[in-house]
């Protein structure tokens, strides 16, 4: 009986408290916004740890809707903790800006729940059912701050990008249902392995990977993503940055790995391209930009182009790389985050670059902490963005795609260049105006992510290191086994 | 023959208002169109054999959320003097929908009870189309369906976060304070002399 | 004049290229292209079905999958459309009009 | 007992373990105890540079010069899959160690009056910066070298862009995307040779013992694995034409960060050439080296030029510097004894005499706060001792048998010659060009009337300028006089170079 239950418990678990909470904020007695948004916080962390406290078997739920396996919990595990510490960070801005609604809490637990159904998907359709699922939670989380006209047009900008997505992903899924007779993801592989790469096939492969592409916008479907960073509300933002681009970079590795692993040969291509186009969109648009979250939006473009190119490999090595790089980078860009909501002068938040001249004057402590963020993100060694490109950039060179990881590390190097105008900004300019202190939740969380980065992890000798890739290599290794 | 003539006229149908969605200047026509596009695809739904496919392809979209984009349409855009000068403007495209609606419909019907649908639908012929969809919606995908539901009552949530305003001042009706209404509170006991009234 | 699996495709394809062009091409109103998504959605359904009801009964075919499929579609498209449609409202509130050629508060 | 300690990597984390705790104070301090740290930090960053001087030093001792291998080598496990955390030194290796620690002291000591802002985040970014050079010279793996190359760029730029003066943001920018660009190609090829290590060795490894030792990479993909290498260290030397970086970056960077960029961070690049090149890519480097020689050339000889047209002292030094980095690169690639030992004589000694240079116009930088030459004139009458110091580097700088200088000079030329006497014929016209604008130099701010009126009240040397530069010179003449000191150090290491170099391309020959 557990076996079958423990399979599913972490969505079940989700689902249920997910509504319990929203009947309990539900009441109106008084407002319960902050209460619900500590017990979620609580949820997700429990949620994150699920996966290897109780240690459950490798096995499908719902008669195959669901396949759990060492994958699904290793992402299960970064999503939830990347959740609880985004939703932890919104706490005072929502406060601040008189937005305060424990619908937020709800709706982020439903996101992550849709997040959860979408990395251990084993078929079509509970794919696509997560997705909305997440997908329907984020235009809202976007449109929060309903009385903005920003946050309402990138919620619109968001929706129809988004909508006309889910289109693109569904005409591919249903071409390839048409041609494969079934929508599981094995007896897909098992129908492609007896007739070949058909070409409906490929054009359905080819859709479905162009509506996931504009999930985690990777150029030419980035364009919703400066848009949307800008004009959400900060923590929104820093949500959209992390959790989100994951689950959706999972999905892309299992049908790649998983229904269509034999034909590798007709997927690799388009890999290349979209990581190719995001790395160069991703490096060079975010030269001229001024306003700090749209910096991030092609910051992240960049950055999902260099997630793409271990996967181009399709090998074990390629997942673990693509596994590593992404924890990484969300640890990375949450740290950065809780420090772009310390930006609040005392009459509101500000966001542009210029707004940070010369912090390392009067607020030393959030300076150094963006610093070695943004090293991180250039990847210079030893901060720990470094080592999350090697482990991204040896398996491309092992299948033999030295140039382009040449490529990628020519972009890294133009997209060092708007890094280092922040780190400038800090450190070299004059000081103007003084923050106000930033409360010590987001305070804690900044210092845990800059922590992370720092590496302190890899010191010689305390085998960390090896321990977290084993990790992500047990992660890649349950996923082809499957 | 019946059912290739159904199928153009179908097809022909669908494609050109699904034009005309797009093309149309009127958002108000934009939706009818819409209503027709979705009505000619519940035809063709029916051609194949997915009586409830088609069954509901005309309550969900037609009855739902075609009327709701009308909704909103109204309630956006639209200048609601022209709206009701131009009635007569509105008759022409209304009268074009309904009058194909009303084709169609008669060649569906004629095409269904003819049994010619029938010949592409691989499945058992003794099972109806809906009780197939019984026997797996609640067994095998029980858990999407599940989970779809989750997702209406996400849809549900936002859309009342992002809409709902309360405002102060006005009277709402609040059932446990209805509720909580004790006897003592409601009902006053006067002792009134015959005749003389309140005073 | 047999109709074959391939005519309803053609009418799926015409249906979603109409509903991409109309999104791509459409400058006066946001809820012209939330009818265009509407389209999309139903191609993919009219895919969905016209492989389901023509499926060949080979190993590993699935007839009636296909017509859940659209069945969820059909769902999970009320639900968008209904957070669409809220969005927008919240955006016409906010904006005053909904045209598209508006919406340049933040350039891409 | 030295046996057991792990003194490398002692040497490598004593400053960066002193930065940390810099820094931890002053995120727990408050504002009057941050004050204090302010005053203390440079005397505990004195204190820790000494330590690590003195480690060094006996490190220095312990080293059998007689053996060509590794020494003191400390391995523990690190990111698995064949990168582990591996330190040693040879004989190449073990005096830019040296260098290393000898050069930082005085730069601490230096900055302690000429920095005026920021003391404590100065010495927190000096002292990791000391960790960072000196595990460059001391790591054998190369993702660990690579870890420490590259870090290099953050302190620096970070020293350019607070404390450098009206450019700085230019120049620290520069200094960094020039040498970022240079240094992610060689990441490539450290990532193939990685993944190549694999194929043939059937384990992956980037241990660079093993790689030195076994693994034969095919010609073809030697030549453009060395391009690569050869992208980085060209930046880091900085070779011509891509040296333009570096007058930007010494003219804008404080007087410490200027000797430091001179004294150690240009030898980077010259070590990665011993290093990595010349072991690895033995057919590569023989086909290239022509193209090293006349780049070596060109650079001598153009860069002499340019630098005798110079206003700025400082920018003049640089220039010089790039001559100076020509005539190592020279050496190496000759692939004989006298031009590698000479090479790396060179550097070592580049390292004390440009150091002191720069610490020479800072001294006077420190009191008129210009570096302009023609705002000096007649300092020899208001500076004696001053005026004798500047002279004995100049010296040194223009080669003048007896100091240090020349001996590096003239091996490199001596190994140049049995290649080709054209270029060292190249080379010593450069010789005679460097003594030009040298003395160009030394006239102009040294000699003639005080003409400034601003000269008159100018201090001459104060006593702790007196032992830092005095020292300086003490090496100057010491090494020029019984260069054998270096050389007897480096040479097994070098002759084994040389043995693998040529038994690599006798094996090429035969297939």
């Amino acid at each position: 009986m557990f076996q079958t239950v423990s399979t599913i418990l972490p969505e079940l678990f989700l689902a249920v408290s997910a509504s319990l909470l929203l009947g309990f904020g539900l009441s109106k007695t008084s407002d319960r916004s902050t209460v619900v948004r500590n017990i979620a916080a609580g949820i997700l962390i429990v949620f994150g740890l699920m996966g290897y406290v109780l240690d459950r078997p490798a096995g499908t739920s719902f008669s195959g809707l669901l396949y759990n396996n060492d994958f699904s919990d290793f992402l299960k595990t970064i999503i939830g903790f990347a959740a609880a510490a985004a939703l932890l960070l919104s706490k005072n801005f929502f406060q601040k800006e008189n937005l305060e609604r424990y619908e937020f809490s709800v709706l982020t637990l439903y996101a992550v729940l849709g997040m959860s159904i979408m990395v251990s998907s084993n078929n079509l359709l509970s794919m696509y059912v997560g997705i909305e699922m997440q997908s329907l939670s984020l235009y809202i989380m976007a449109a929060f701050n309903r009385d903005s006209l920003r946050s309402s047009e990138a919620g619109l900008k968001y929706f129809v990008l988004g909508a006309l997505s889910s289109g693109l992903l569904l005409y591919g899924a249903s071409l390839v249902y048409g041609f494969t007779g079934s929508i599981d993801f094995e007896t897909i592989r098992a129908s492609i392995a007896l007739t070949g790469p058909t070409t409906g096939v490929i054009a359905g492969m080819v859709f479905l990977l162009c509506g996931l592409a504009f999930k985690i916008s990777a150029a030419p479907f980035h364009m919703w993503t400066p848009d949307v960073y800008e004009g959400s509300p900060t923590p929104v933002t820093g949500f959209f940055a992390a959790a989100p681009k994951l689950a959706a970079m999972a999905i892309i590795t299992r049908l790649l790995i998983v229904p269509f692993g034999d034909i590798m040969g007709q997927w690799q291509q388009v890999i290349v391209v979209l990581a190719i186009m995001s790395m160069v969109v991703g490096a060079f648009g975010a030269i001229m930009q001024t306003n700090i979250k749209r910096l991030m939006a092609y910051s992240s473009i960049a950055n999902m182009g260099y997630a793409l190119v271990p996967l181009a490999a399709g090998t074990i090595a390629g997942v673990q790389g693509m596994l590593v790089f992404m924890a990484i980078y969300i640890i990375t860009v949450i740290g950065v985050f809780a420090c772009i909501l310390q930006m609040r002068l005392r009459n509101g938040m500000v966001e542009k670059v210029s707004d940070l001249s010369g912090i390392s004057k009067s607020n030393p402590g959030m300076a150094l902490a963006l610093t070695m963020l943004m090293v991180s993100l250039i990847g210079i060694p030893p901060w720990l963005g470094f080592f999350g490109k090697l482990y991204a950039f040896t398996p491309a060179v092992e299948a033999g795609l030295l140039w382009l990881v040449v490529i990628a590390l020519v972009a890294s190097v133009v997209s060092a260049f708007y890094y280092l105008r922040i780190i400038k900004t800090m450190w070299f300019d004059e000081p103007n105006r003084e923050f106000v202190r930033a409360p010590r939740q987001t305070r804690v969380i900044a210092i845990i992510s800059v922590l992370l980065v720092i590496p302190v992890l890899i010191i010689p000798g305390t085998g960390i290191a090896e321990a977290a890739l084993g990790l992500a290599e047990n992660a890649a290794q349950a996923l082809f086994a499957q | 023959m019946l059912i290739a003539i159904t199928f153009y006229l179908m097809a022909f149908t669908a494609i050109a208002s699904a034009f005309m969605v797009v093309a149309s200047r009127n958002p108000v026509h934009s939706v009818l169109f819409l209503i027709l596009t979705f009505f000619s695809a519940a035809g063709l739904f029916i051609l194949m054999g997915a009586e409830f496919i088609a069954l509901l392809l005309v309550m969900v979209y037609v009855g739902a959320v075609a009327v709701l984009f009308l909704f909103v349409v109204m309630m956006l855009d639209v200048d609601f003097v022209e709206l009701k000068q131009g009635f007569l403007t509105y008759i022409g495209p209304g009268m074009l929908v309904a009058g194909i609606l009303l084709a169609e419909m008669i060649l569906v019907g004629a095409a269904y009870f003819a049994g010619e649908t029938k010949t592409v639908v691989p499945t058992d012929p003794n099972t109806s189309n809906l009780e197939a969809f019984g026997d797996v919606l609640y067994t095998q995908y029980a858990g999407a369906f599940e989970a779809a539901g989750l997702v209406l009552l996400v849809a549900l949530v936002g859309a009342v976060v992002l809409t709902l305003r309360e405002r102060k001042g006005v009277r709402t009706q609040d059932a446990v304070k209805q509720m909580s209404r004790t006897r003592e509170e409601g009902v006053e006991l006067v002792d009134i002399d015959p005749g003389q009234g309140l005073g | 004049m047999l109709i074959g699996l391939h005519h309803y495709l053609i009418v799926a394809a015409i249906l979603f290229t109409i509903g991409v062009f109309g999104i791509f091409v459409n400058r006066k109103n946001v809820i012209i292209i939330l009818m265009c998504v509407e389209l999309i959605l139903l191609a993919v359904n009219i895919n969905f079905v016209a492989f389901s009801t023509h499926m060949e009964p080979v190993a590993g075919a699935d007839p009636i999958v296909g017509q859940i499929f659209a069945l969820f579609i059909l769902t999970v498209a009320a639900a968008e459309a209904a957070v669409g449609l809220a969005i927008l409202v919240v955006y016409f509130r906010n904006r005053g009009n909904i045209a598209v050629e508006n919406i340049d508060l933040m350039k891409g | 007992m030295l046996e057991d300690l792990p003194i490398l990597s002692l040497i490598t984390f004593i400053p960066l373990a002193g930065a940390l705790l810099l820094a931890l104070f002053a995120w727990l301090g408050n504002d009057s105890g941050r004050e204090q740290l302010e005053r203390n930090a440079p005397r505990a960053a004195l204190v820790l540079s000494v330590a690590v001087l003195i480690l060094s030093i006996i490190m220095t001792f312990g080293f059998d010069s007689a053996k060509a291998g590794f020494q003191f080598v400390d391995e523990t496990a690190w990111l698995g899959g064949g990168i582990d955390y591996r330190v040693g030194v040879d004989g190449i290796s073990v005096l830019f160690v040296l260098l290393t620690a000898f050069l930082t002291p005085f730069c601490i000591l230096a900055s302690m009056t000429s920095v005026k802002k920021r003391m404590l985040e100065y010495m927190i970014a000096f002292l990791v910066l000391e960790t960072l050079m000196i595990g460059v010279f001391v790591s054998l793996d190369m993702i660990l070298f690579y870890l420490f190359f590259e870090a290099v760029l953050i302190p620096m730029f970070i020293i350019i862009g607070v404390w450098g003066g009206k450019n700085r943001v230019y120049a620290s920018y520069k200094f960094f995307l020039y040498t970022l660009l240079g240094s992610v190609l060689m990441l490539a090829a450290i990532l193939w040779i990685y993944y190549y290590s694999g194929v043939q060795l059937g384990e992956r490894t980037t241990n660079m013992v093993v790689l030195i030792d076994e693994l034969k990479i095919p010609g073809g993909f030697q030549t453009w694995l060395w391009l690569a290498f050869f992208a980085s260290f060209a930046v880091k030397m900085p070779m011509w034409p891509v040296h333009t970086w570096l007058p930007d970056a010494h003219v804008e960077a404080p007087t410490a960060g200027s000797v430091i960029l001179a004294g150690i961070l240009l030898k980077l690049g010259g070590y990665g050439f011993l290093r990595f090149s010349i072991p690895l890519f033995p057919e590569a480097s023989l086909n290239l080296a022509p193209i090293i020689f006349w780049m070596s050339v060109i650079a001598i000889i153009y860069t002499s030029l340019v630098a005798y047209r110079q206003n700025d002292m400082k920018k003049l030094i640089a220039y010089s510097s790039v001559a100076h980095m020509g005539f190592v690169t020279m050496g190496i690639f000759t692939f004989n004894t006298q031009g590698i030992q000479g090479g790396i004589f060179q550097m070592l000694s580049h390292g004390i005499i440009s150091g002191a240079l720069f610490f020479c116009v800072g001294v006077i930088y420190d009191r008129m706060h210009t570096r302009e030459i023609s705002f000096y004139g007649g300092l020899v009458s208001k500076m004696p001792v001053y005026a004798a110091f500047f002279l004995l580097f100049t010296m040194a700088n223009v080669g003048l048998p007896g100091t240090s200088g020349f001996v590096g000079e003239i091996l490199t030329m001596v190994g140049a010659y049995q290649v080709s006497p054209w270029i060292a014929f190249g080379a010593a016209f450069g010789m005679i060009l460097s003594a030009v604008y040298a003395l160009h130099l030394y006239r102009e701010v040294i000699f003639g009337e005080v003409v400034n009126e601003k000269l008159e009240g100018i201090l001459d040397v104060t006593k702790t300028e007196v032992f830092i530069l005095g020292t300086l010179a003490f090496f100057t003449i010491l090494l020029g006089v019984y260069p054998s000191l270096i050389t007897d150090v480096t040479s097994a290491s070098v002759e084994k170079l040389i043995l693998d170099f040529n038994t690599a391309q006798i094996a090429a020959g035969a297939q």
